[in-house]
């Protein structure tokens, strides 16, 4: 059948509405608009998100799980329904397989703790890359001194990707963890997961995954990518602060002690011996962030009403055009240049060190990041005390890129 | 593109400064270290390691900084070694003390010389840090502290 | 020299103002105006916390301590600006002595991993009373799990209190911790601080206080205090849900190693080693929850306010017209009734069983908790399932108390 | 006083609720025990021990329960121990599924008896679970599990 469509709306007209969703893009920094491209570190919130969780707190709040009465009931519905956004928008296939967490370090803390430290015994090796964020070695570092586990790093080459023929070997040689991000957050590299992870289960290795620089900027499905483990946090995904996410298989879940105890995570307490809650609530002691958690799936349905796919897309093009202006500036070093990256861009320009850059900037109301950027290793691979670092959301577009560009031309000028 | 003006960021890097920057003085190690210390800001990376000799007649013989950080902090650095030498660790200290004042925003009678080319950074709260870290770094290597300075 | 003062505004009309700053207080439920008592559970949100939180979200917020620009440096300034707020809030003598968590559970679970895991040895004790909540049960068991320390209980009377006599032999018969609440939630005793911390520490017994129920309702001094440690929440004192307090001295903090790994918490990060960063960054790992300090920070600025001494003067003559109004209805019986009580009565009403209480009253706009409120061996003691339990905070009146005993009038006539 | 409609509230707690809550039937230990299983509720303390003794003839032939709860958990325990004598585990398990069905709000063709006086919870979202407790018990002593149910 021969049908015309009406050509759909361009990407970039399109996602330049999403834009007014979020107040602060209209702030003015130093007497100019801001540009926002720091949101690898954390992003903006929208309107829906701000609201749901002040809407939340004047119509809805009480404690969860333990009350009769209309609020706490509301409550508990506004958080386990959260819940079962999240566990739908990662392909969970269950929702007692996400556990509420203050964050993506807390997550990986969680898996070291519980999952890893009763299992190894001195000696024993995790597996890590050299890319991670400090938030996915110093657990692996604390649980190695407690244990005498030891560990193993897979390599990067200049590009900023694994070494892959040393990861093989490595994974191959008798490994009790595997700890990995999905994307790196001082490079962009999109890490090869698939490979990775089946490789890891041929040898019967579970495996950790950072989730936190993805799951705002791609379709993510923890089943089919087949993780046993999958760390993120709301921050970073147009959420709250103070809220995160660990995806964990059941059949794991089950057999680690608690985290933490407290309220909630019980069936029974007496002083000669308790008995715990079944999942996910095993792992969630206290009162939780439940205003969090509302945030959260407000967050992820405006991630969804605009299409992870679109989201994917508008950055992946607004990605080619930020390196591709950056590396017309003479004098720019671009660190990270793997082929396959996600909106982050990490560079150096003439000997201007990156905190006098993001001063700079600054001035103009450019936010960009500069520093270690929590991966020190990645740093000293590339021998530098730092890097200036601009990252991407849905709502940036080719405007903010240019200026940027005029705001790093400026640099120059006063750097003579 | 936007308007704005630049003499805020001329402030903070003034000729001085850059000058400090690109080619700081006493750069390197020193010979006979008698104190030296640390100084380490998380924030933005910088770091750098300290020396001072301290002769028997207590005077500062000589001092010596290694280390990378941005302009501020190097220029900080390099024109902290500049103004010390020949003074005794308690001036240097009660320097430290008064410039450290000054960046910060408060009043000091003490005459800052050069010094007040870093006066810039009072409208920059996020670099003061950066100017005060070598300061820091030569007040914890006069009291020979154990762990390294740091700006927090 | 002889002045006339003009008299103060009485107590009654003047905290009846507060009422109206609570936008959850004006809900219906059920077709009646919400009569809420049930803050021990958790505290309803002043707009000026509403407003913070949002208004941090719109203008102020990007990471904390890593970045250079604008945006993170007003974060930064408002998330440590919280501390200094707090930390004069409770007297604490350094700002570095208040680390952020995620609630008291986790206050207490840091207390317990890093604290006293590595000094324990099997067969060492740790004493608790019987009036603890679970949060302050649980973490000792666990620990004594993973140690083989063992736990001592103080016992309680009929009226709630604690036996102070076994509890001075106990402490004087080589206890390795003492971890105790300042206020029971399920009964409202307020416990001998002065009288145990100066006895454990004759003994050389460090002290953990659980202040999870005293913080909202009285003047608490940490130092005057003089304990080792005092937890508290945020979302039991008009603040949000997901962030709390571990007051802590430094002498210890300085000598724990971490509780959790992860970015922020480092000085300097290599895969052959990392060194920690000061106090009290050490003991926070991650992106912390900035908002919910903020909200916490404007929650505490709103109760001062008030003035603490008021809101407790308030909250005194309420509960004794609470507890007065109650035991004049026929069939009620009033679980503890310590001498020293603050904002909490627990009850239960004929053999009706406190769960169809709660319905009976939820139905008319009254919502009490029921249930075990997190302290089964409290309910083991009296011999119950659970009670009834109304709370009180500083927005409630005496028309809440004569609405709740109507409707106990209304569920006596349902059960016949 | 405000004033509002009770119906809902009778409607919850009608006379024959009311009656088996004040007076259950089968409660205490049951002789001969084949199949037994806990069920707790956290959120409000209900705990019950439902005991069972199904036959040789596959038929269950006596049903007992014990323990302590609100009106509705027990009502219902009492209920379903009058309902499921002389019934086939697998009948047993039939009606449980439909009435856990018809109280959370969904339709169901199985003739539910004077189980029809549970409907009231249907009103009463956070009761339900009470009125599904002793039910979801007897289905985890049908199937032998080791863990107690819970209605989570
Ligand atoms: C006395 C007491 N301790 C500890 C807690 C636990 O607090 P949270 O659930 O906020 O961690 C509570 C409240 O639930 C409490 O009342
Ligand atoms: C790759 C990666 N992992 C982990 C983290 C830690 O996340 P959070 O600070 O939210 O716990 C971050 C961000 O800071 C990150 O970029």
């Amino acid at each position: 059948m021969n049908q015309v469509l009406s050509k759909p709306p361009s990407m970039q007209a399109d996602l330049a509405a999403c834009r007014r969703d979020f107040p602060a893009l209209s702030l003015q920094i130093n007497g100019s608009p801001l540009v926002f491209l720091d949101s690898a570190a954390s992003s903006q919130q929208p309107n829906s998100v701000i609201d749901a969780v002040a809407n939340y707190h004047r119509n809805s709040h009480a404690n969860v799980h333990r009350g009769v009465h209309t609020l706490s009931h509301r409550a508990t519905e506004a958080y386990e329904g959260a819940r079962d956004v999240i566990a739908a928008f990662i392909g969970a296939g269950n929702r007692s397989e996400v556990i509420f967490t203050s964050g993506t370090t807390e997550s990986i803390n969680l898996v070291a703790q519980s999952f890893c430290r009763p299992m190894l015994a001195r000696g024993d090796t995790i597996l890590l890359t050299h890319l991670e964020h400090h938030s996915n070695i110093v657990p692996w570092q604390l649980l190695c001194d407690q244990t005498g586990a030891k560990l193993l790093v897979t390599p990067i080459d200049e590009t900023g990707s694994l070494d892959l023929a040393i990861f093989d070997k490595q994974i191959a040689g008798g490994v009790s963890m595997l700890a990995m991000a999905h994307v790196s957050n001082a490079l962009g590299t999109v890490l090869p997961l698939e490979h990775m992870i089946s490789r890891a289960h041929e040898h019967g290795v579970p495996v950790l995954v950072d989730g936190a620089q993805a799951v705002p900027h791609m379709d993510v499905d923890v089943k089919s990518l087949d993780c046993d483990f999958y760390a993120f946090s709301g921050h970073k995904m147009f959420g709250p602060t103070g809220i995160g996410i660990l995806y964990a298989r059941s059949e794991h879940l089950e057999r680690m002690p608690p985290y933490k105890g407290g309220g909630d995570m019980i069936l029974e307490v007496r002083f000669d011996g308790t008995t715990y809650n079944e999942l996910p609530y095993k792992f969630e002691a206290g009162t939780p962030n439940i205003s969090g958690a509302v945030g959260l799936g407000a967050a992820i349905n405006y991630m969804k009403s605009i299409g992870m796919d679109r989201i994917a897309a508008h950055e992946a093009d607004l990605l080619t055009y930020m390196t591709q202006r950056l590396s017309e500036i003479p004098g720019i070093r671009l660190i990270g240049t793997a082929k396959t990256k996600a909106s982050v861009q990490s560079f150096l320009l003439d000997d201007i060190h990156p905190h006098d850059l993001g001063t700079i900037l600054d001035h103009q109301g450019v936010a960009i990041r500069t520093g270690h950027h929590c991966a020190m290793p990645v740093m000293e691979f590339f021998g530098v005390p730092g890097t200036a670092r601009a990252s991407l959301a849905l709502y940036n577009n080719r405007d903010d890129i240019d200026r940027l560009v005029s705001s790093l031309t400026k640099a120059k000028e006063i750097f003579g | 593109m936007y308007k704005m003006s630049t003499d805020e960021l001329r402030e903070l890097y003034r000729e001085l400064i850059l000058d400090h920057a690109r080619s700081p003085r006493h750069f390197g190690k020193l010979p006979e270290v008698t104190h030296s210390a640390d100084g380490l800001n998380p924030l933005c990376g910088d770091k750098l390691k300290l020396y001072l000799r301290i002769g028997d007649d207590d005077r500062i013989q000589d001092a010596a900084f290694e280390g990378s950080g941005c302009a501020i902090s190097v220029a900080s650095a390099s024109l902290l070694t500049d103004t010390i030498i020949g003074m005794r660790p308690t001036e240097a200290q009660s320097f430290a003390g008064a410039l450290i004042h000054r960046l910060t925003g408060k009043q000091t009678n003490v005459e800052l010389g050069k010094l007040r080319a870093l006066e810039g950074v009072r409208e920059f709260p996020s670099r003061i840090k950066c100017a005060t870290l070598a300061w820091h770094a030569m007040n914890s290597a006069i009291r020979q502290d154990k762990v390294p300075a740091s700006t927090e």
